[in-house]
C-alpha cells in the first residue's frame, strides 16, 4: 500500500521535569496490528494521548494517511474515527454500561436517546466481548474486571478505522483475553488500523505483526514480530537481560505456622470461602473476571460488611469490620484499581506513599517530613520508580510507576499478611521481576502473601498453592505440583 | 415518549420521599383535620411553585457537580426586568420570552465563569449572585415595579380550574420537559456524566464545557420562570425578590436526592422535596407552632427525610446484591 | 417580665414639639458639622425617606449659613451586619461631627459606638433597632404602632372576631414591639378580639402572601390581619384579594406603595411613622446636643394612622409639623 | 517544628492572593490615603476575626469534601450559652472552655451525621442549621444575654498592644495551630487524603469517619472561637448572632485556595482570603461607593480574585515546566 495509515513525525513532548518522548518517528500501515512497547514511563501512554487529541501541545507532526492532524481534543479524534481504550478505567459509575458505553454517540429518535437501540447496540458488543452483564446495569456494581470490558467496547461502539488499546487485558483473564483477540482479528480483516499496548509480551506474540520500542521517550526502533524473540525484545526494551518469566528463583519456604485462617466466610457474591495462609507462603487466587476474588480479599481487609464467617490470625479469632482494624492486625491491601482505590489525585508521590504507615513517622503528634520522604526515596531506589522525586503528583506518573507508588505504600507498613490484587498491574517487564524478588524476600522474612491475578503464568510461576475460584465460591485449591494452565481453567469455568 | 413510564418516574429513589410526604399529610391532618381540605393541598402546591421552579434549575446545575448561588438574584433581574417592560405596553408574550432569555443568558453567564474561565462554582456564582443584585436594584432605582397589568397576573398565576393556578402547571410542565431533557435527550446525559466524572466524560468526546454552559443556562431559565411566578402573584416587582432563596431550592434537590457531589439527581426527586418543604411549613403554619420550635421542627424534619432517603438507598443496595447472587 | 435592658418604649420621652418648647431654637455651631448618619439599607424605601430627611435638613441648615453637612450611608442590606459596623468605624477614623445611627441588629454596632464615645462623638440611636450605650434615642414609640392599628382594628370590627398578625423577623426589636402593642391592647381593650395567629415571615413580600393564603383558608371568618411592616401588608393583600376574602389588612411605615394601595382600596391603614420627618428631628437633636443641650434620653417622632379618610392629607397637617427655629446667635 | 518554614507556608498558590491584597490596599490607598491609617488597617484585621475563625473552621470540613452550613448557628448558641453562664458569675476561663467544647460538640454532631448516618454534608447541616438556631433562641426566650462582664470582653477582645486587640492574636494563634494540625499532624494528612480520595484512604488503613468527625469539630471550635470574640466585641448575647454568616467565611476559603471538592486548601490561604474580603469590605466604605454599586464592586472583586488564582496556578504549572525541562 502506498501511504501509511498513520505516521509519527519527530514529536516531542515534555512534562515539568520529564521529556516523556524525544524525537519519535514511525509509521503504522494499513490493517495492521502494531504494538507498542516499552518500560513503565517510556512514553507509550503519552504518544496515544497526542494522537488522540488529549495533549493538543507537543512537538512535531502526526499524519493520518498522509493527512497532518492535529486534534485538539478526543471527540475531534472520535470524529474522525480514531478510537482508544484508555489506560486507566475512566467511567462514570452512576450511569449505566450502555450509557457509558454509547458516550458521546448516543443513537437519537425525534431527538430523544433511542435507549432500546442503544441497549441492542451495545448489548450486541457485550455479547460478542462474552460479557455477562446487561447493559442496563449501574456501572459502580460491577467488577473491575467488567469495567475494563467496557472500556473495550466503548471503543468498539465507534466503528473507528483506528483503534489504539492501551494495555487493555491487564484485569482480564486468559479467557476474556481470548474473546478480545478474537475481536481484534476480526478487525483487522476489515481493514481498519490496531495499536496495541501491553507488558504481556504472550499476548504480543499472539496478536501483533509488528512493534515498535521506545525506551525513556526515544524511538529503539521498529520490528516484525516474525522477525524477533521474546528475548531480543526484552533487551531492546529493558536494555538488559531480564528473565521474562515469572518463576520462583528462591526455594519454597513454607512453614507450619499459620498466620490467617477464613472460615465460612460469606457475603452476597461469595459464599462458603475457607481456606489458610501459612507463614511465608504465596497463596495463589485465581479466577475469571467477576468470580468474586477480589470481594474477598476487600472483606477480609474489612472493607466491605460480610454476612457470617470467622477469620483466625496467628491462631485467634479476630473481628475485623474496618481497614484500619486490618491494619492494627497486620494485614495489607493492595487494591486492585490503583486510580479509584489506590491513591490520593492531588497527593505527591511521598504523602500516598506513607499514607497507610503514617504513624512510623510521627513524634509528638507531628510528622517527620524528612522521615517520610527518605522512606519515599529508600522505595523509589528499591523499586526503579522515575522520576525520582519525592514531590512528584502521583497523578502525573505513569500507570506502572503509579502501581509502584501503591505497593510501596503497603511495603512501608511492614505488615505480615500482604494482600496483593492484581500486582503487577500495567508493570513493565523489569520491573515485575524486581516485584517477584521482593515477594520472594518477603515470603522469606516469614511473611505470607496472597496474590489474586488474572495472569496466569504469574500464579502458576509464583504461588505454592492456588485457589481457584468459580461463581463466588472455591472450585478447587492446587498444589504447587499440579499447577498448570489447563486445569486451572477447567476448575475456573465450572467443568 | 413510549419510554417515559410513569413507574419508572417514581422509582428511582424518591418512593422513600413519598413516603416522608404523605407521612407528613397525614400527621399533620390528625393533629389538624383542616390541613386535608383540598384547598389547603392546593395551598401547599401553590407555595412550592416558585421554590420548586428554583430547585428544578438549580437541579442541572448541581448535577453536573456545580452550584448556583445567584438564581436568587437573576430572580431579582427578571423581575424587574420583565416588570418594567410589562408596565411600559410592551406584549406579554414578548416580555415573557425577553425574561426567560435573561435568565438563560445570566445563567449562561456563570456557565461561563465555570467552564472558561475555571472558576469555582461556588465562588463565581457567589461574585455574580452580588453582581446580578446590583444590576436589580440599579435597573429601577431600588424602587419596586408597581401595577403590572392584570393579563399578564391572570396568564401566568390566575385560576384555571376550580381554584388551581396557572402556576401550578407551569411548575409541573417545567418539571416533565426538564424530566426528559435529564432522561432522554443526550444533554441531560451529558450533565449527569460530567458531574459523575468529568475526565471520563470528557475522554469519550463530549464537549463538557458546553454541557455545563446549558446546565447553568437551564439553572437561569428555572429562576426566571420562578421570577415571573413572583411578578404574577404579587403584582410588584421588587428588586429585593429572591434574596436568600437559594437555600430552599438546594435543600428540595438534596431533599429530593440530587448529590451534592453531582452526577446524582432527578426531577421528580426535586419537586418532591420542594413539595415536601411547602408541606411542612404549611402544616407548622396550621398547627400554630410557636417561630423558634418551628425552627427545631423543620431542621428535624430535613434530616429526618433525607436520612430516609439513606435508608432506602441502603435497601434498595442489598436487594439488588441479593437479587444478583 | 425579665430584665430586656434599655427599652426606648418604657422611658418617659419627649416628643419633638416639647423639646422645642423646652429648649428654644437651635443653637448656632461654630465650624464645619459633620453628620454622620447609617441606616439599615437603602433597598428598602423607608429608609431612602429617611436619608431624604436627612438631607432636606442639612440644606435648610446650610440655607441659613450653618454649614452642616450629612453623610448618609446604608449597609449591604439587612444582613450586613460587620458591614454597617465598618461604615461607622470609618465615620469615626474620618471624626466625624455626631453620627445618627439605625443598627441592622441591637448590638452589632456596639463596637464603633463606644469607639465614638471614646473619641467624643455624640451618638444618636435613630429607630429601629436599638443601642444600648448609645446616649440618646430618637424615634416613634414602636409599641405605639402596634396599639394604634389595634385600636383602628377593634373598631372596624366592632370589637370581636378574629384578627392575625404576620411578624417580621422573630425579636427584631421593631417587630417585638408592634407585635406586642398590637397583642396588648387587644386583651386589654377588646376581649371579644382573638389573636388566632402569629407567625414570622421575615418581611418578606412572597412569605407574608403564603403564610396568609394558609391563614384565610384555615379560619373562614377572620376579620383582620396585621403586618409588622407594609411590604409584607402588600404581600398578604395579594392573598386576600386572590381568596376573594372580605379581611381587613393593617400595616407600619407608611411607604409610597402603601399609599397608593390605600387610595386604590386594597391596603386598609398603615402606621406611618415618618422617615422624612423622623430624620430631620434627629439631625436637629443632635445640634442641640452638639450645642450642649441636655436632652432626655429618649425623643419621641410623631406617628399616624393613614387610612382612605386621610390618605390624601399631606403629611406635615397631619403630624402638624412646623420648621425648628434657629436662633443666630 | 523546624520543618515549618514560614517561606513554604506562603508559597502554596496564596501568593496571588498577597498580590490581590496588596493590590486592593494599593488602590484604594490611592484614591483615599486614609485607607493607609493605622485605625483602619486594625480594622480591617478585625473585622476579618470573626469571618477568619469561621473560615478556618469551615476549611476543615471543605477540605474533608463536606461543608457546614451550621457554623453561624453554632456560633450563636455558643454566644447565648457563654453569655449565659457570664452573666450568672461562672469563672471566666470555666465559660470560655465551656463554649469552646459545646462548639466542638456541635460540630460532631454535625460530624456524627455526615459519617454514621451518611447524610449529605450539605444537606445534614441545613438542618443542624435549622434545629441550632432553634435551641439559641429557645435558651433566651428570644431575648439578648445583656451586660457581658467587662472582664471578660477585656480578656479576649480588649486591646494589648497598642490598640491591637486580643482577638486578633487569637485568630493568627489559631491559623498557626490550625495550620500545624493539617501539615504536621496525621490527622491533618488524613483530611486532606480523606477529602481527595475516601475510598483509598479507608482502603489505606485510616479511620476516615473518624477523621470527618475530628474535621466538623475543628470547624465547631472555630465558630466556639467566633462566637466568643463576637460576644466580647458586642458585650450582648444576641441568639440571632451570625445569621448567614457562613456565605462569607466560605467565600474566604474558596478565594483562598481551597477546593469545594475538597482534597485542596490551606490556612493560610484562608486567612488571607478572610482579609481579602475585609480589606474590599472596608475599602468600599472608606471610598463612600454607593450602596447598589458596592453589590456590583465587591461581586466583581470576588470573581477576580478568583480569577487571579486560577490564573496563577495555570502560571506555576508551566514555569515549573520550564524550569525542570
Ligand atoms: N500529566 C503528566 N504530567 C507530568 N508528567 C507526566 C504526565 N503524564 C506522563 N508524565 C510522565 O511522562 C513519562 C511518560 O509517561 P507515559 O504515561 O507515556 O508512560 P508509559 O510508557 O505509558 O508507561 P506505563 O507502561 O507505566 O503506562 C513518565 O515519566 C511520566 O511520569
Ligand atoms: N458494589 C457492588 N454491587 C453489586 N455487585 C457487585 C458489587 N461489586 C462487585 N459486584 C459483583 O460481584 C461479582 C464479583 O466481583 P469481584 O470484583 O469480586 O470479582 P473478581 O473475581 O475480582 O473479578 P475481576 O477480575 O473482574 O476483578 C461481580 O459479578 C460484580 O459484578
Ligand atoms: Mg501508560
Ligand atoms: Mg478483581
Amino acid at each position: 500500500m502506498a501511504s501509511p495509515a498513520i505516521s509519527f513525525q519527530n514529536v516531542s513532548k515534555v512534562f515539568p521535569g520529564v521529556r516523556a518522548l524525544d524525537d519519535v518517528s514511525f509509521t503504522i500501515e494499513h490493517g495492521e496490528v502494531h504494538a507498542l512497547l516499552g518500560e513503565n514511563g517510556a512514553g507509550k501512554s503519552t504518544l496515544l494521548n497526542i494522537l488522540h487529541g488529549v495533549y493538543a501541545q507537543y512537538e512535531g507532526s502526526v499524519l493520518i494517511e498522509d493527512i497532518r492532524v492535529s486534534f485538539a481534543s478526543p471527540s475531534q479524534a472520535i470524529q474522525a474515527g480514531v478510537a482508544k481504550v484508555h489506560q486507566e478505567i475512566n467511567l462514570v459509575p452512576e450511569l449505566t454500561v450502555a450509557q457509558n458505553i454509547a458516550m458521546g454517540h448516543e443513537p437519537r429518535k425525534h431527538g430523544l436517546i433511542d435507549y432500546p437501540k442503544m441497549h441492542q447496540d451495545t448489548g450486541a458488543i457485550l455479547t460478542k466481548m462474552g460479557c455477562h452483564f446487561s447493559p442496563s446495569a449501574q456501572v459502580k456494581t460491577l467488577s473491575t474486571g467488567e469495567m475494563q470490558m467496557i472500556g473495550i467496547a466503548k471503543a468498539l461502539y465507534h466503528n473507528a478505522s483506528i483503534i489504539s488499546f492501551d494495555e487493555p487485558t491487564t484485569a482480564l483473564t486468559n479467557k476474556e483475553t481470548e474473546h478480545l483477540f478474537q475481536i481484534i482479528r476480526e478487525l483487522k480483516q476489515k481493514g481498519i488500523t490496531i495499536i496495541y499496548v501491553s507488558h504481556k509480551l504472550d499476548e504480543i506474540f499472539l496478536i501483533a505483526d509488528r512493534a515498535t520500542i521506545l525506551r525513556d521517550g526515544r524511538l529503539i526502533g521498529t520490528y516484525r514480530i516474525a522477525d524477533i524473540n521474546k528475548e531480543q525484545l526484552i533487551r531492546s526494551m529493558v536494555g538488559r537481560d531480564v528473565s521474562s518469566y515469572a518463576v520462583r528463583l528462591a526455594p519454597a519456604c513454607v512453614q507450619e505456622e499459620e498466620l490467617l485462617r477464613v472460615e465460612n466466610l460469606r457475603a452476597s457474591v461469595f459464599d462458603d470461602i475457607s481456606f489458610s495462609l501459612h507463614k511465608g507462603e504465596i497463596l495463589g487466587f485465581a479466577g475469571l473476571v467477576g468470580s468474586g476474588r477480589t470481594d474477598i480479599m476487600r472483606a477480609i481487609f474489612g472493607a466491605d460488611p460480610i454476612h457470617s464467617g470467622k477469620l483466625y490470625l496467628h491462631g485467634k479469632i479476630a473481628h475485623i469490620r474496618r481497614p484500619e482494624q486490618a491494619l492494627a492486625h497486620g494485614i495489607g491491601l493492595l487494591p486492585e484499581n490503583r486510580k479509584s482505590q489506590g491513591f490520593v489525585r492531588l497527593m505527591n508521590n511521598a504523602d500516598n506513599m506513607g499514607l497507610a504507615s503514617l504513624k512510623r513517622f510521627t513524634k509528638w503528634l507531628l510528622i517527620n517530613h524528612r522521615k517520610k520522604r527518605e522512606n519515599c526515596l529508600h522505595y523509589m531506589d528499591e523499586m526503579g520508580l522515575t522520576p525520582r522525586n519525592p514531590d512528584y503528583l502521583v497523578s502525573d506518573l505513569s500507570g506502572g510507576n503509579q502501581q509502584k507508588v501503591v505497593l510501596a505504600k503497603w511495603l512501608s507498613t511492614g505488615a505480615d499478611i500482604l494482600i496483593f490484587d492484581e500486582p503487577t498491574k500495567g508493570i513493565d517487564v523489569g520491573a515485575k521481576a524486581e516485584i517477584y524478588r521482593l515477594m520472594e524476600s518477603l515470603v522469606a522474612q516469614g511473611k505470607g502473601i496472597i496474590m489474586v491475578s488474572s495472569e496466569l503464568p504469574e500464579i502458576i510461576g509464583m504461588s505454592d498453592r492456588v485457589i481457584v475460584m468459580h461463581e463466588g465460591r472455591i472450585a478447587a485449591v492446587l498444589p504447587r505440583a499440579e499447577l498448570n494452565e489447563e486445569i486451572i481453567l477447567k476448575y475456573a469455568m465450572g467443568e | 415518549m413510549k419510554s417515559i413510564h410513569v413507574g419508572r418516574i417514581f422509582k428511582n429513589r424518591s418512593s422513600s420521599l413519598v413516603v416522608v410526604l404523605l407521612l407528613l399529610v397525614v400527621v399533620f391532618s390528625v393533629i389538624n383535620p383542616i390541613y386535608l381540605s383540598v384547598y389547603n393541598l392546593v395551598d401547599i402546591i401553590e407555595q412550592a411553585t416558585i421554590n420548586g421552579l428554583l430547585a428544578i434549575g438549580i437541579t442541572f446545575a448541581i448535577i453536573t457537580g456545580g452550584i448556583d448561588l445567584s438564581i436568587g438574584s437573576t430572580m431579582a433581574v427578571v423581575i424587574v426586568t420583565t416588570g418594567l417592560m410589562l408596565v411600559n405596553g410592551i406584549d406579554i408574550w414578548v416580555c415573557i420570552l425577553a425574561g426567560v432569555a435573561l435568565g438563560f443568558a445570566m445563567g449562561a453567564i456563570n456557565g461561563f465563569m465555570v467552564t472558561k474561565m475555571m472558576l469555582q462554582p461556588f465562588i463565581a456564582t457567589l461574585g455574580s449572585m452580588s453582581i446580578f443584585r446590583g444590576i436589580a436594584y440599579i435597573l429601577t432605582g431600588g424602587w419596586p415595579v408597581l401595577r403590572i397589568p392584570k393579563t399578564f397576573r391572570t396568564l401566568v398565576d390566575g385560576d384555571i380550574i376550580a381554584s388551581i393556578p396557572s402556576s401550578i402547571f407551569l411548575l409541573f410542565a417545567f418539571a416533565l420537559i426538564c424530566h426528559i431533557i435529564l432522561r432522554h435527550t443526550r444533554q441531560g446525559t451529558y450533565f449527569l456524566a460530567a458531574g459523575g466524572n468529568e475526565e471520563a466524560t470528557r475522554l469519550s468526546g463530549v464537549n463538557t464545557d458546553r454541557s455545563r454552559l446549558y446546565a447553568y443556562g437551564l439553572c437561569g431559565v428555572g429562576a426566571a420562570l420562578a421570577g415571573l411566578v413572583m411578578l404574577a402573584r404579587l403584582g410588584t416587582g421588587e428588586p429585593t425578590a429572591g434574596l436568600g432563596y437559594e437555600t430552599n431550592a438546594i435543600a428540595a434537590a438534596a431533599i429530593g436526592g440530587t448529590s451534592m457531589a453531582g452526577g446524582r439527581g432527578s426531577m421528580v426527586g426535586t419537586v418532591l422535596g420542594a413539595l415536601t418543604l411547602s408541606a411542612l411549613k404549611v402544616g407548622l403554619v396550621v398547627l400554630g407552632v410557636d417561630a423558634f420550635w418551628q425552627y427545631i421542627a423543620m431542621g428535624s424534619i430535613i434530616v429526618v427525610a433525607a436520612y430516609f432517603e439513606v435508608i432506602q438507598s441502603k435497601l434498595e443496595k442489598r436487594m439488588s446484591r441479593l437479587r444478583k447472587a | 417580665a425579665e430584665d430586656e435592658g434599655f427599652n426606648p418604649d418604657n422611658e418617659a420621652g419627649m416628643n419633638f414639639q416639647d423639646m422645642r418648647a423646652t429648649f428654644g431654637a437651635i443653637p448656632a455651631l461654630e465650624g464645619e458639622v459633620k453628620l454622620g448618619a447609617v441606616a439599615k439599607a437603602f433597598e428598602n424605601e423607608y429608609w431612602r425617606t429617611l436619608k431624604e430627611g436627612y438631607e432636606a435638613f442639612a440644606a435648610k441648615m446650610q440655607a441659613v449659613g450653618q454649614n452642616v453637612i450629612v453623610d448618609v450611608r446604608s449597609a449591604q442590606g439587612e444582613g450586613d451586619e460587620q458591614g454597617q459596623l465598618s461604615i461607622v468605624k470609618d465615620m469615626v477614623n474620618k471624626q466625624y461631627t455626631a453620627l445618627l445611627l439605625s443598627p441592622i441588629s441591637d448590638s452589632n454596632l456596639t463596637p464603633g459606638v463606644e469607639d465614638a464615645i471614646k473619641a467624643g462623638i455624640p451618638v444618636i440611636n435613630v429607630n429601629d433597632g436599638l443601642i444600648e450605650i448609645a446616649p440618646n434615642f430618637v424615634g416613634p414609640r414602636a409599641v405605639e404602632n402596634g396599639e394604634r392599628a389595634a385600636a383602628w382594628i377593634a373598631e372596624k370590627i366592632n370589637f370581636e372576631g378574629k384578627v392575625a398578625v404576620v411578624i417580621g423577623m422573630p425579636k427584631a426589636f421593631a417587630a417585638r414591639q408592634r407585635t406586642l402593642g398590637f397583642v396588648n391592647w387587644m386583651a386589654e381593650n377588646a376581649p371579644n378580639v382573638e389573636v388566632v395567629e402569629q407567625q414570622n415571615a421575615d418581611w418578606d413580600r412572597s412569605k407574608a402572601k403564603d403564610l396568609a393564603t394558609t391563614w384565610i383558608r384555615k379560619h373562614p371568618d377572620l376579620k383582620a390581619i396585621f403586618c409588622n411592616n407594609d411590604t409584607m401588608a402588600l404581600g398578604v393583600v395579594e392573598a386576600v384579594s386572590a381568596a376573594n376574602a372580605d379581611i381587613l389588612v393593617v400595616g407600619v411605615d407608611g411607604i409610597g406603595e402603601a399609599y397608593d394601595s390605600i387610595r386604590e382600596g386594597g391596603m386598609d391603614a398603615t402606621v406611618d411613622s415618618f422617615p422624612f420627618y423622623k430624620s430631620q428631628i434627629a439631625a436637629e437633636a443632635s445640634l442641640r446636643l452638639l450645642a450642649g443641650q441636655e436632652l432626655p434620653r429618649v425623643i419621641w417622632t410623631p406617628q399616624a394612622l393613614i387610612d382612605s379618610t386621610n390618605v390624601d392629607m399631606a403629611a406635615a397637617d397631619i403630624i402638624g409639623w412646623t420648621e425648628a427655629e434657629f436662633s443666630a446667635q
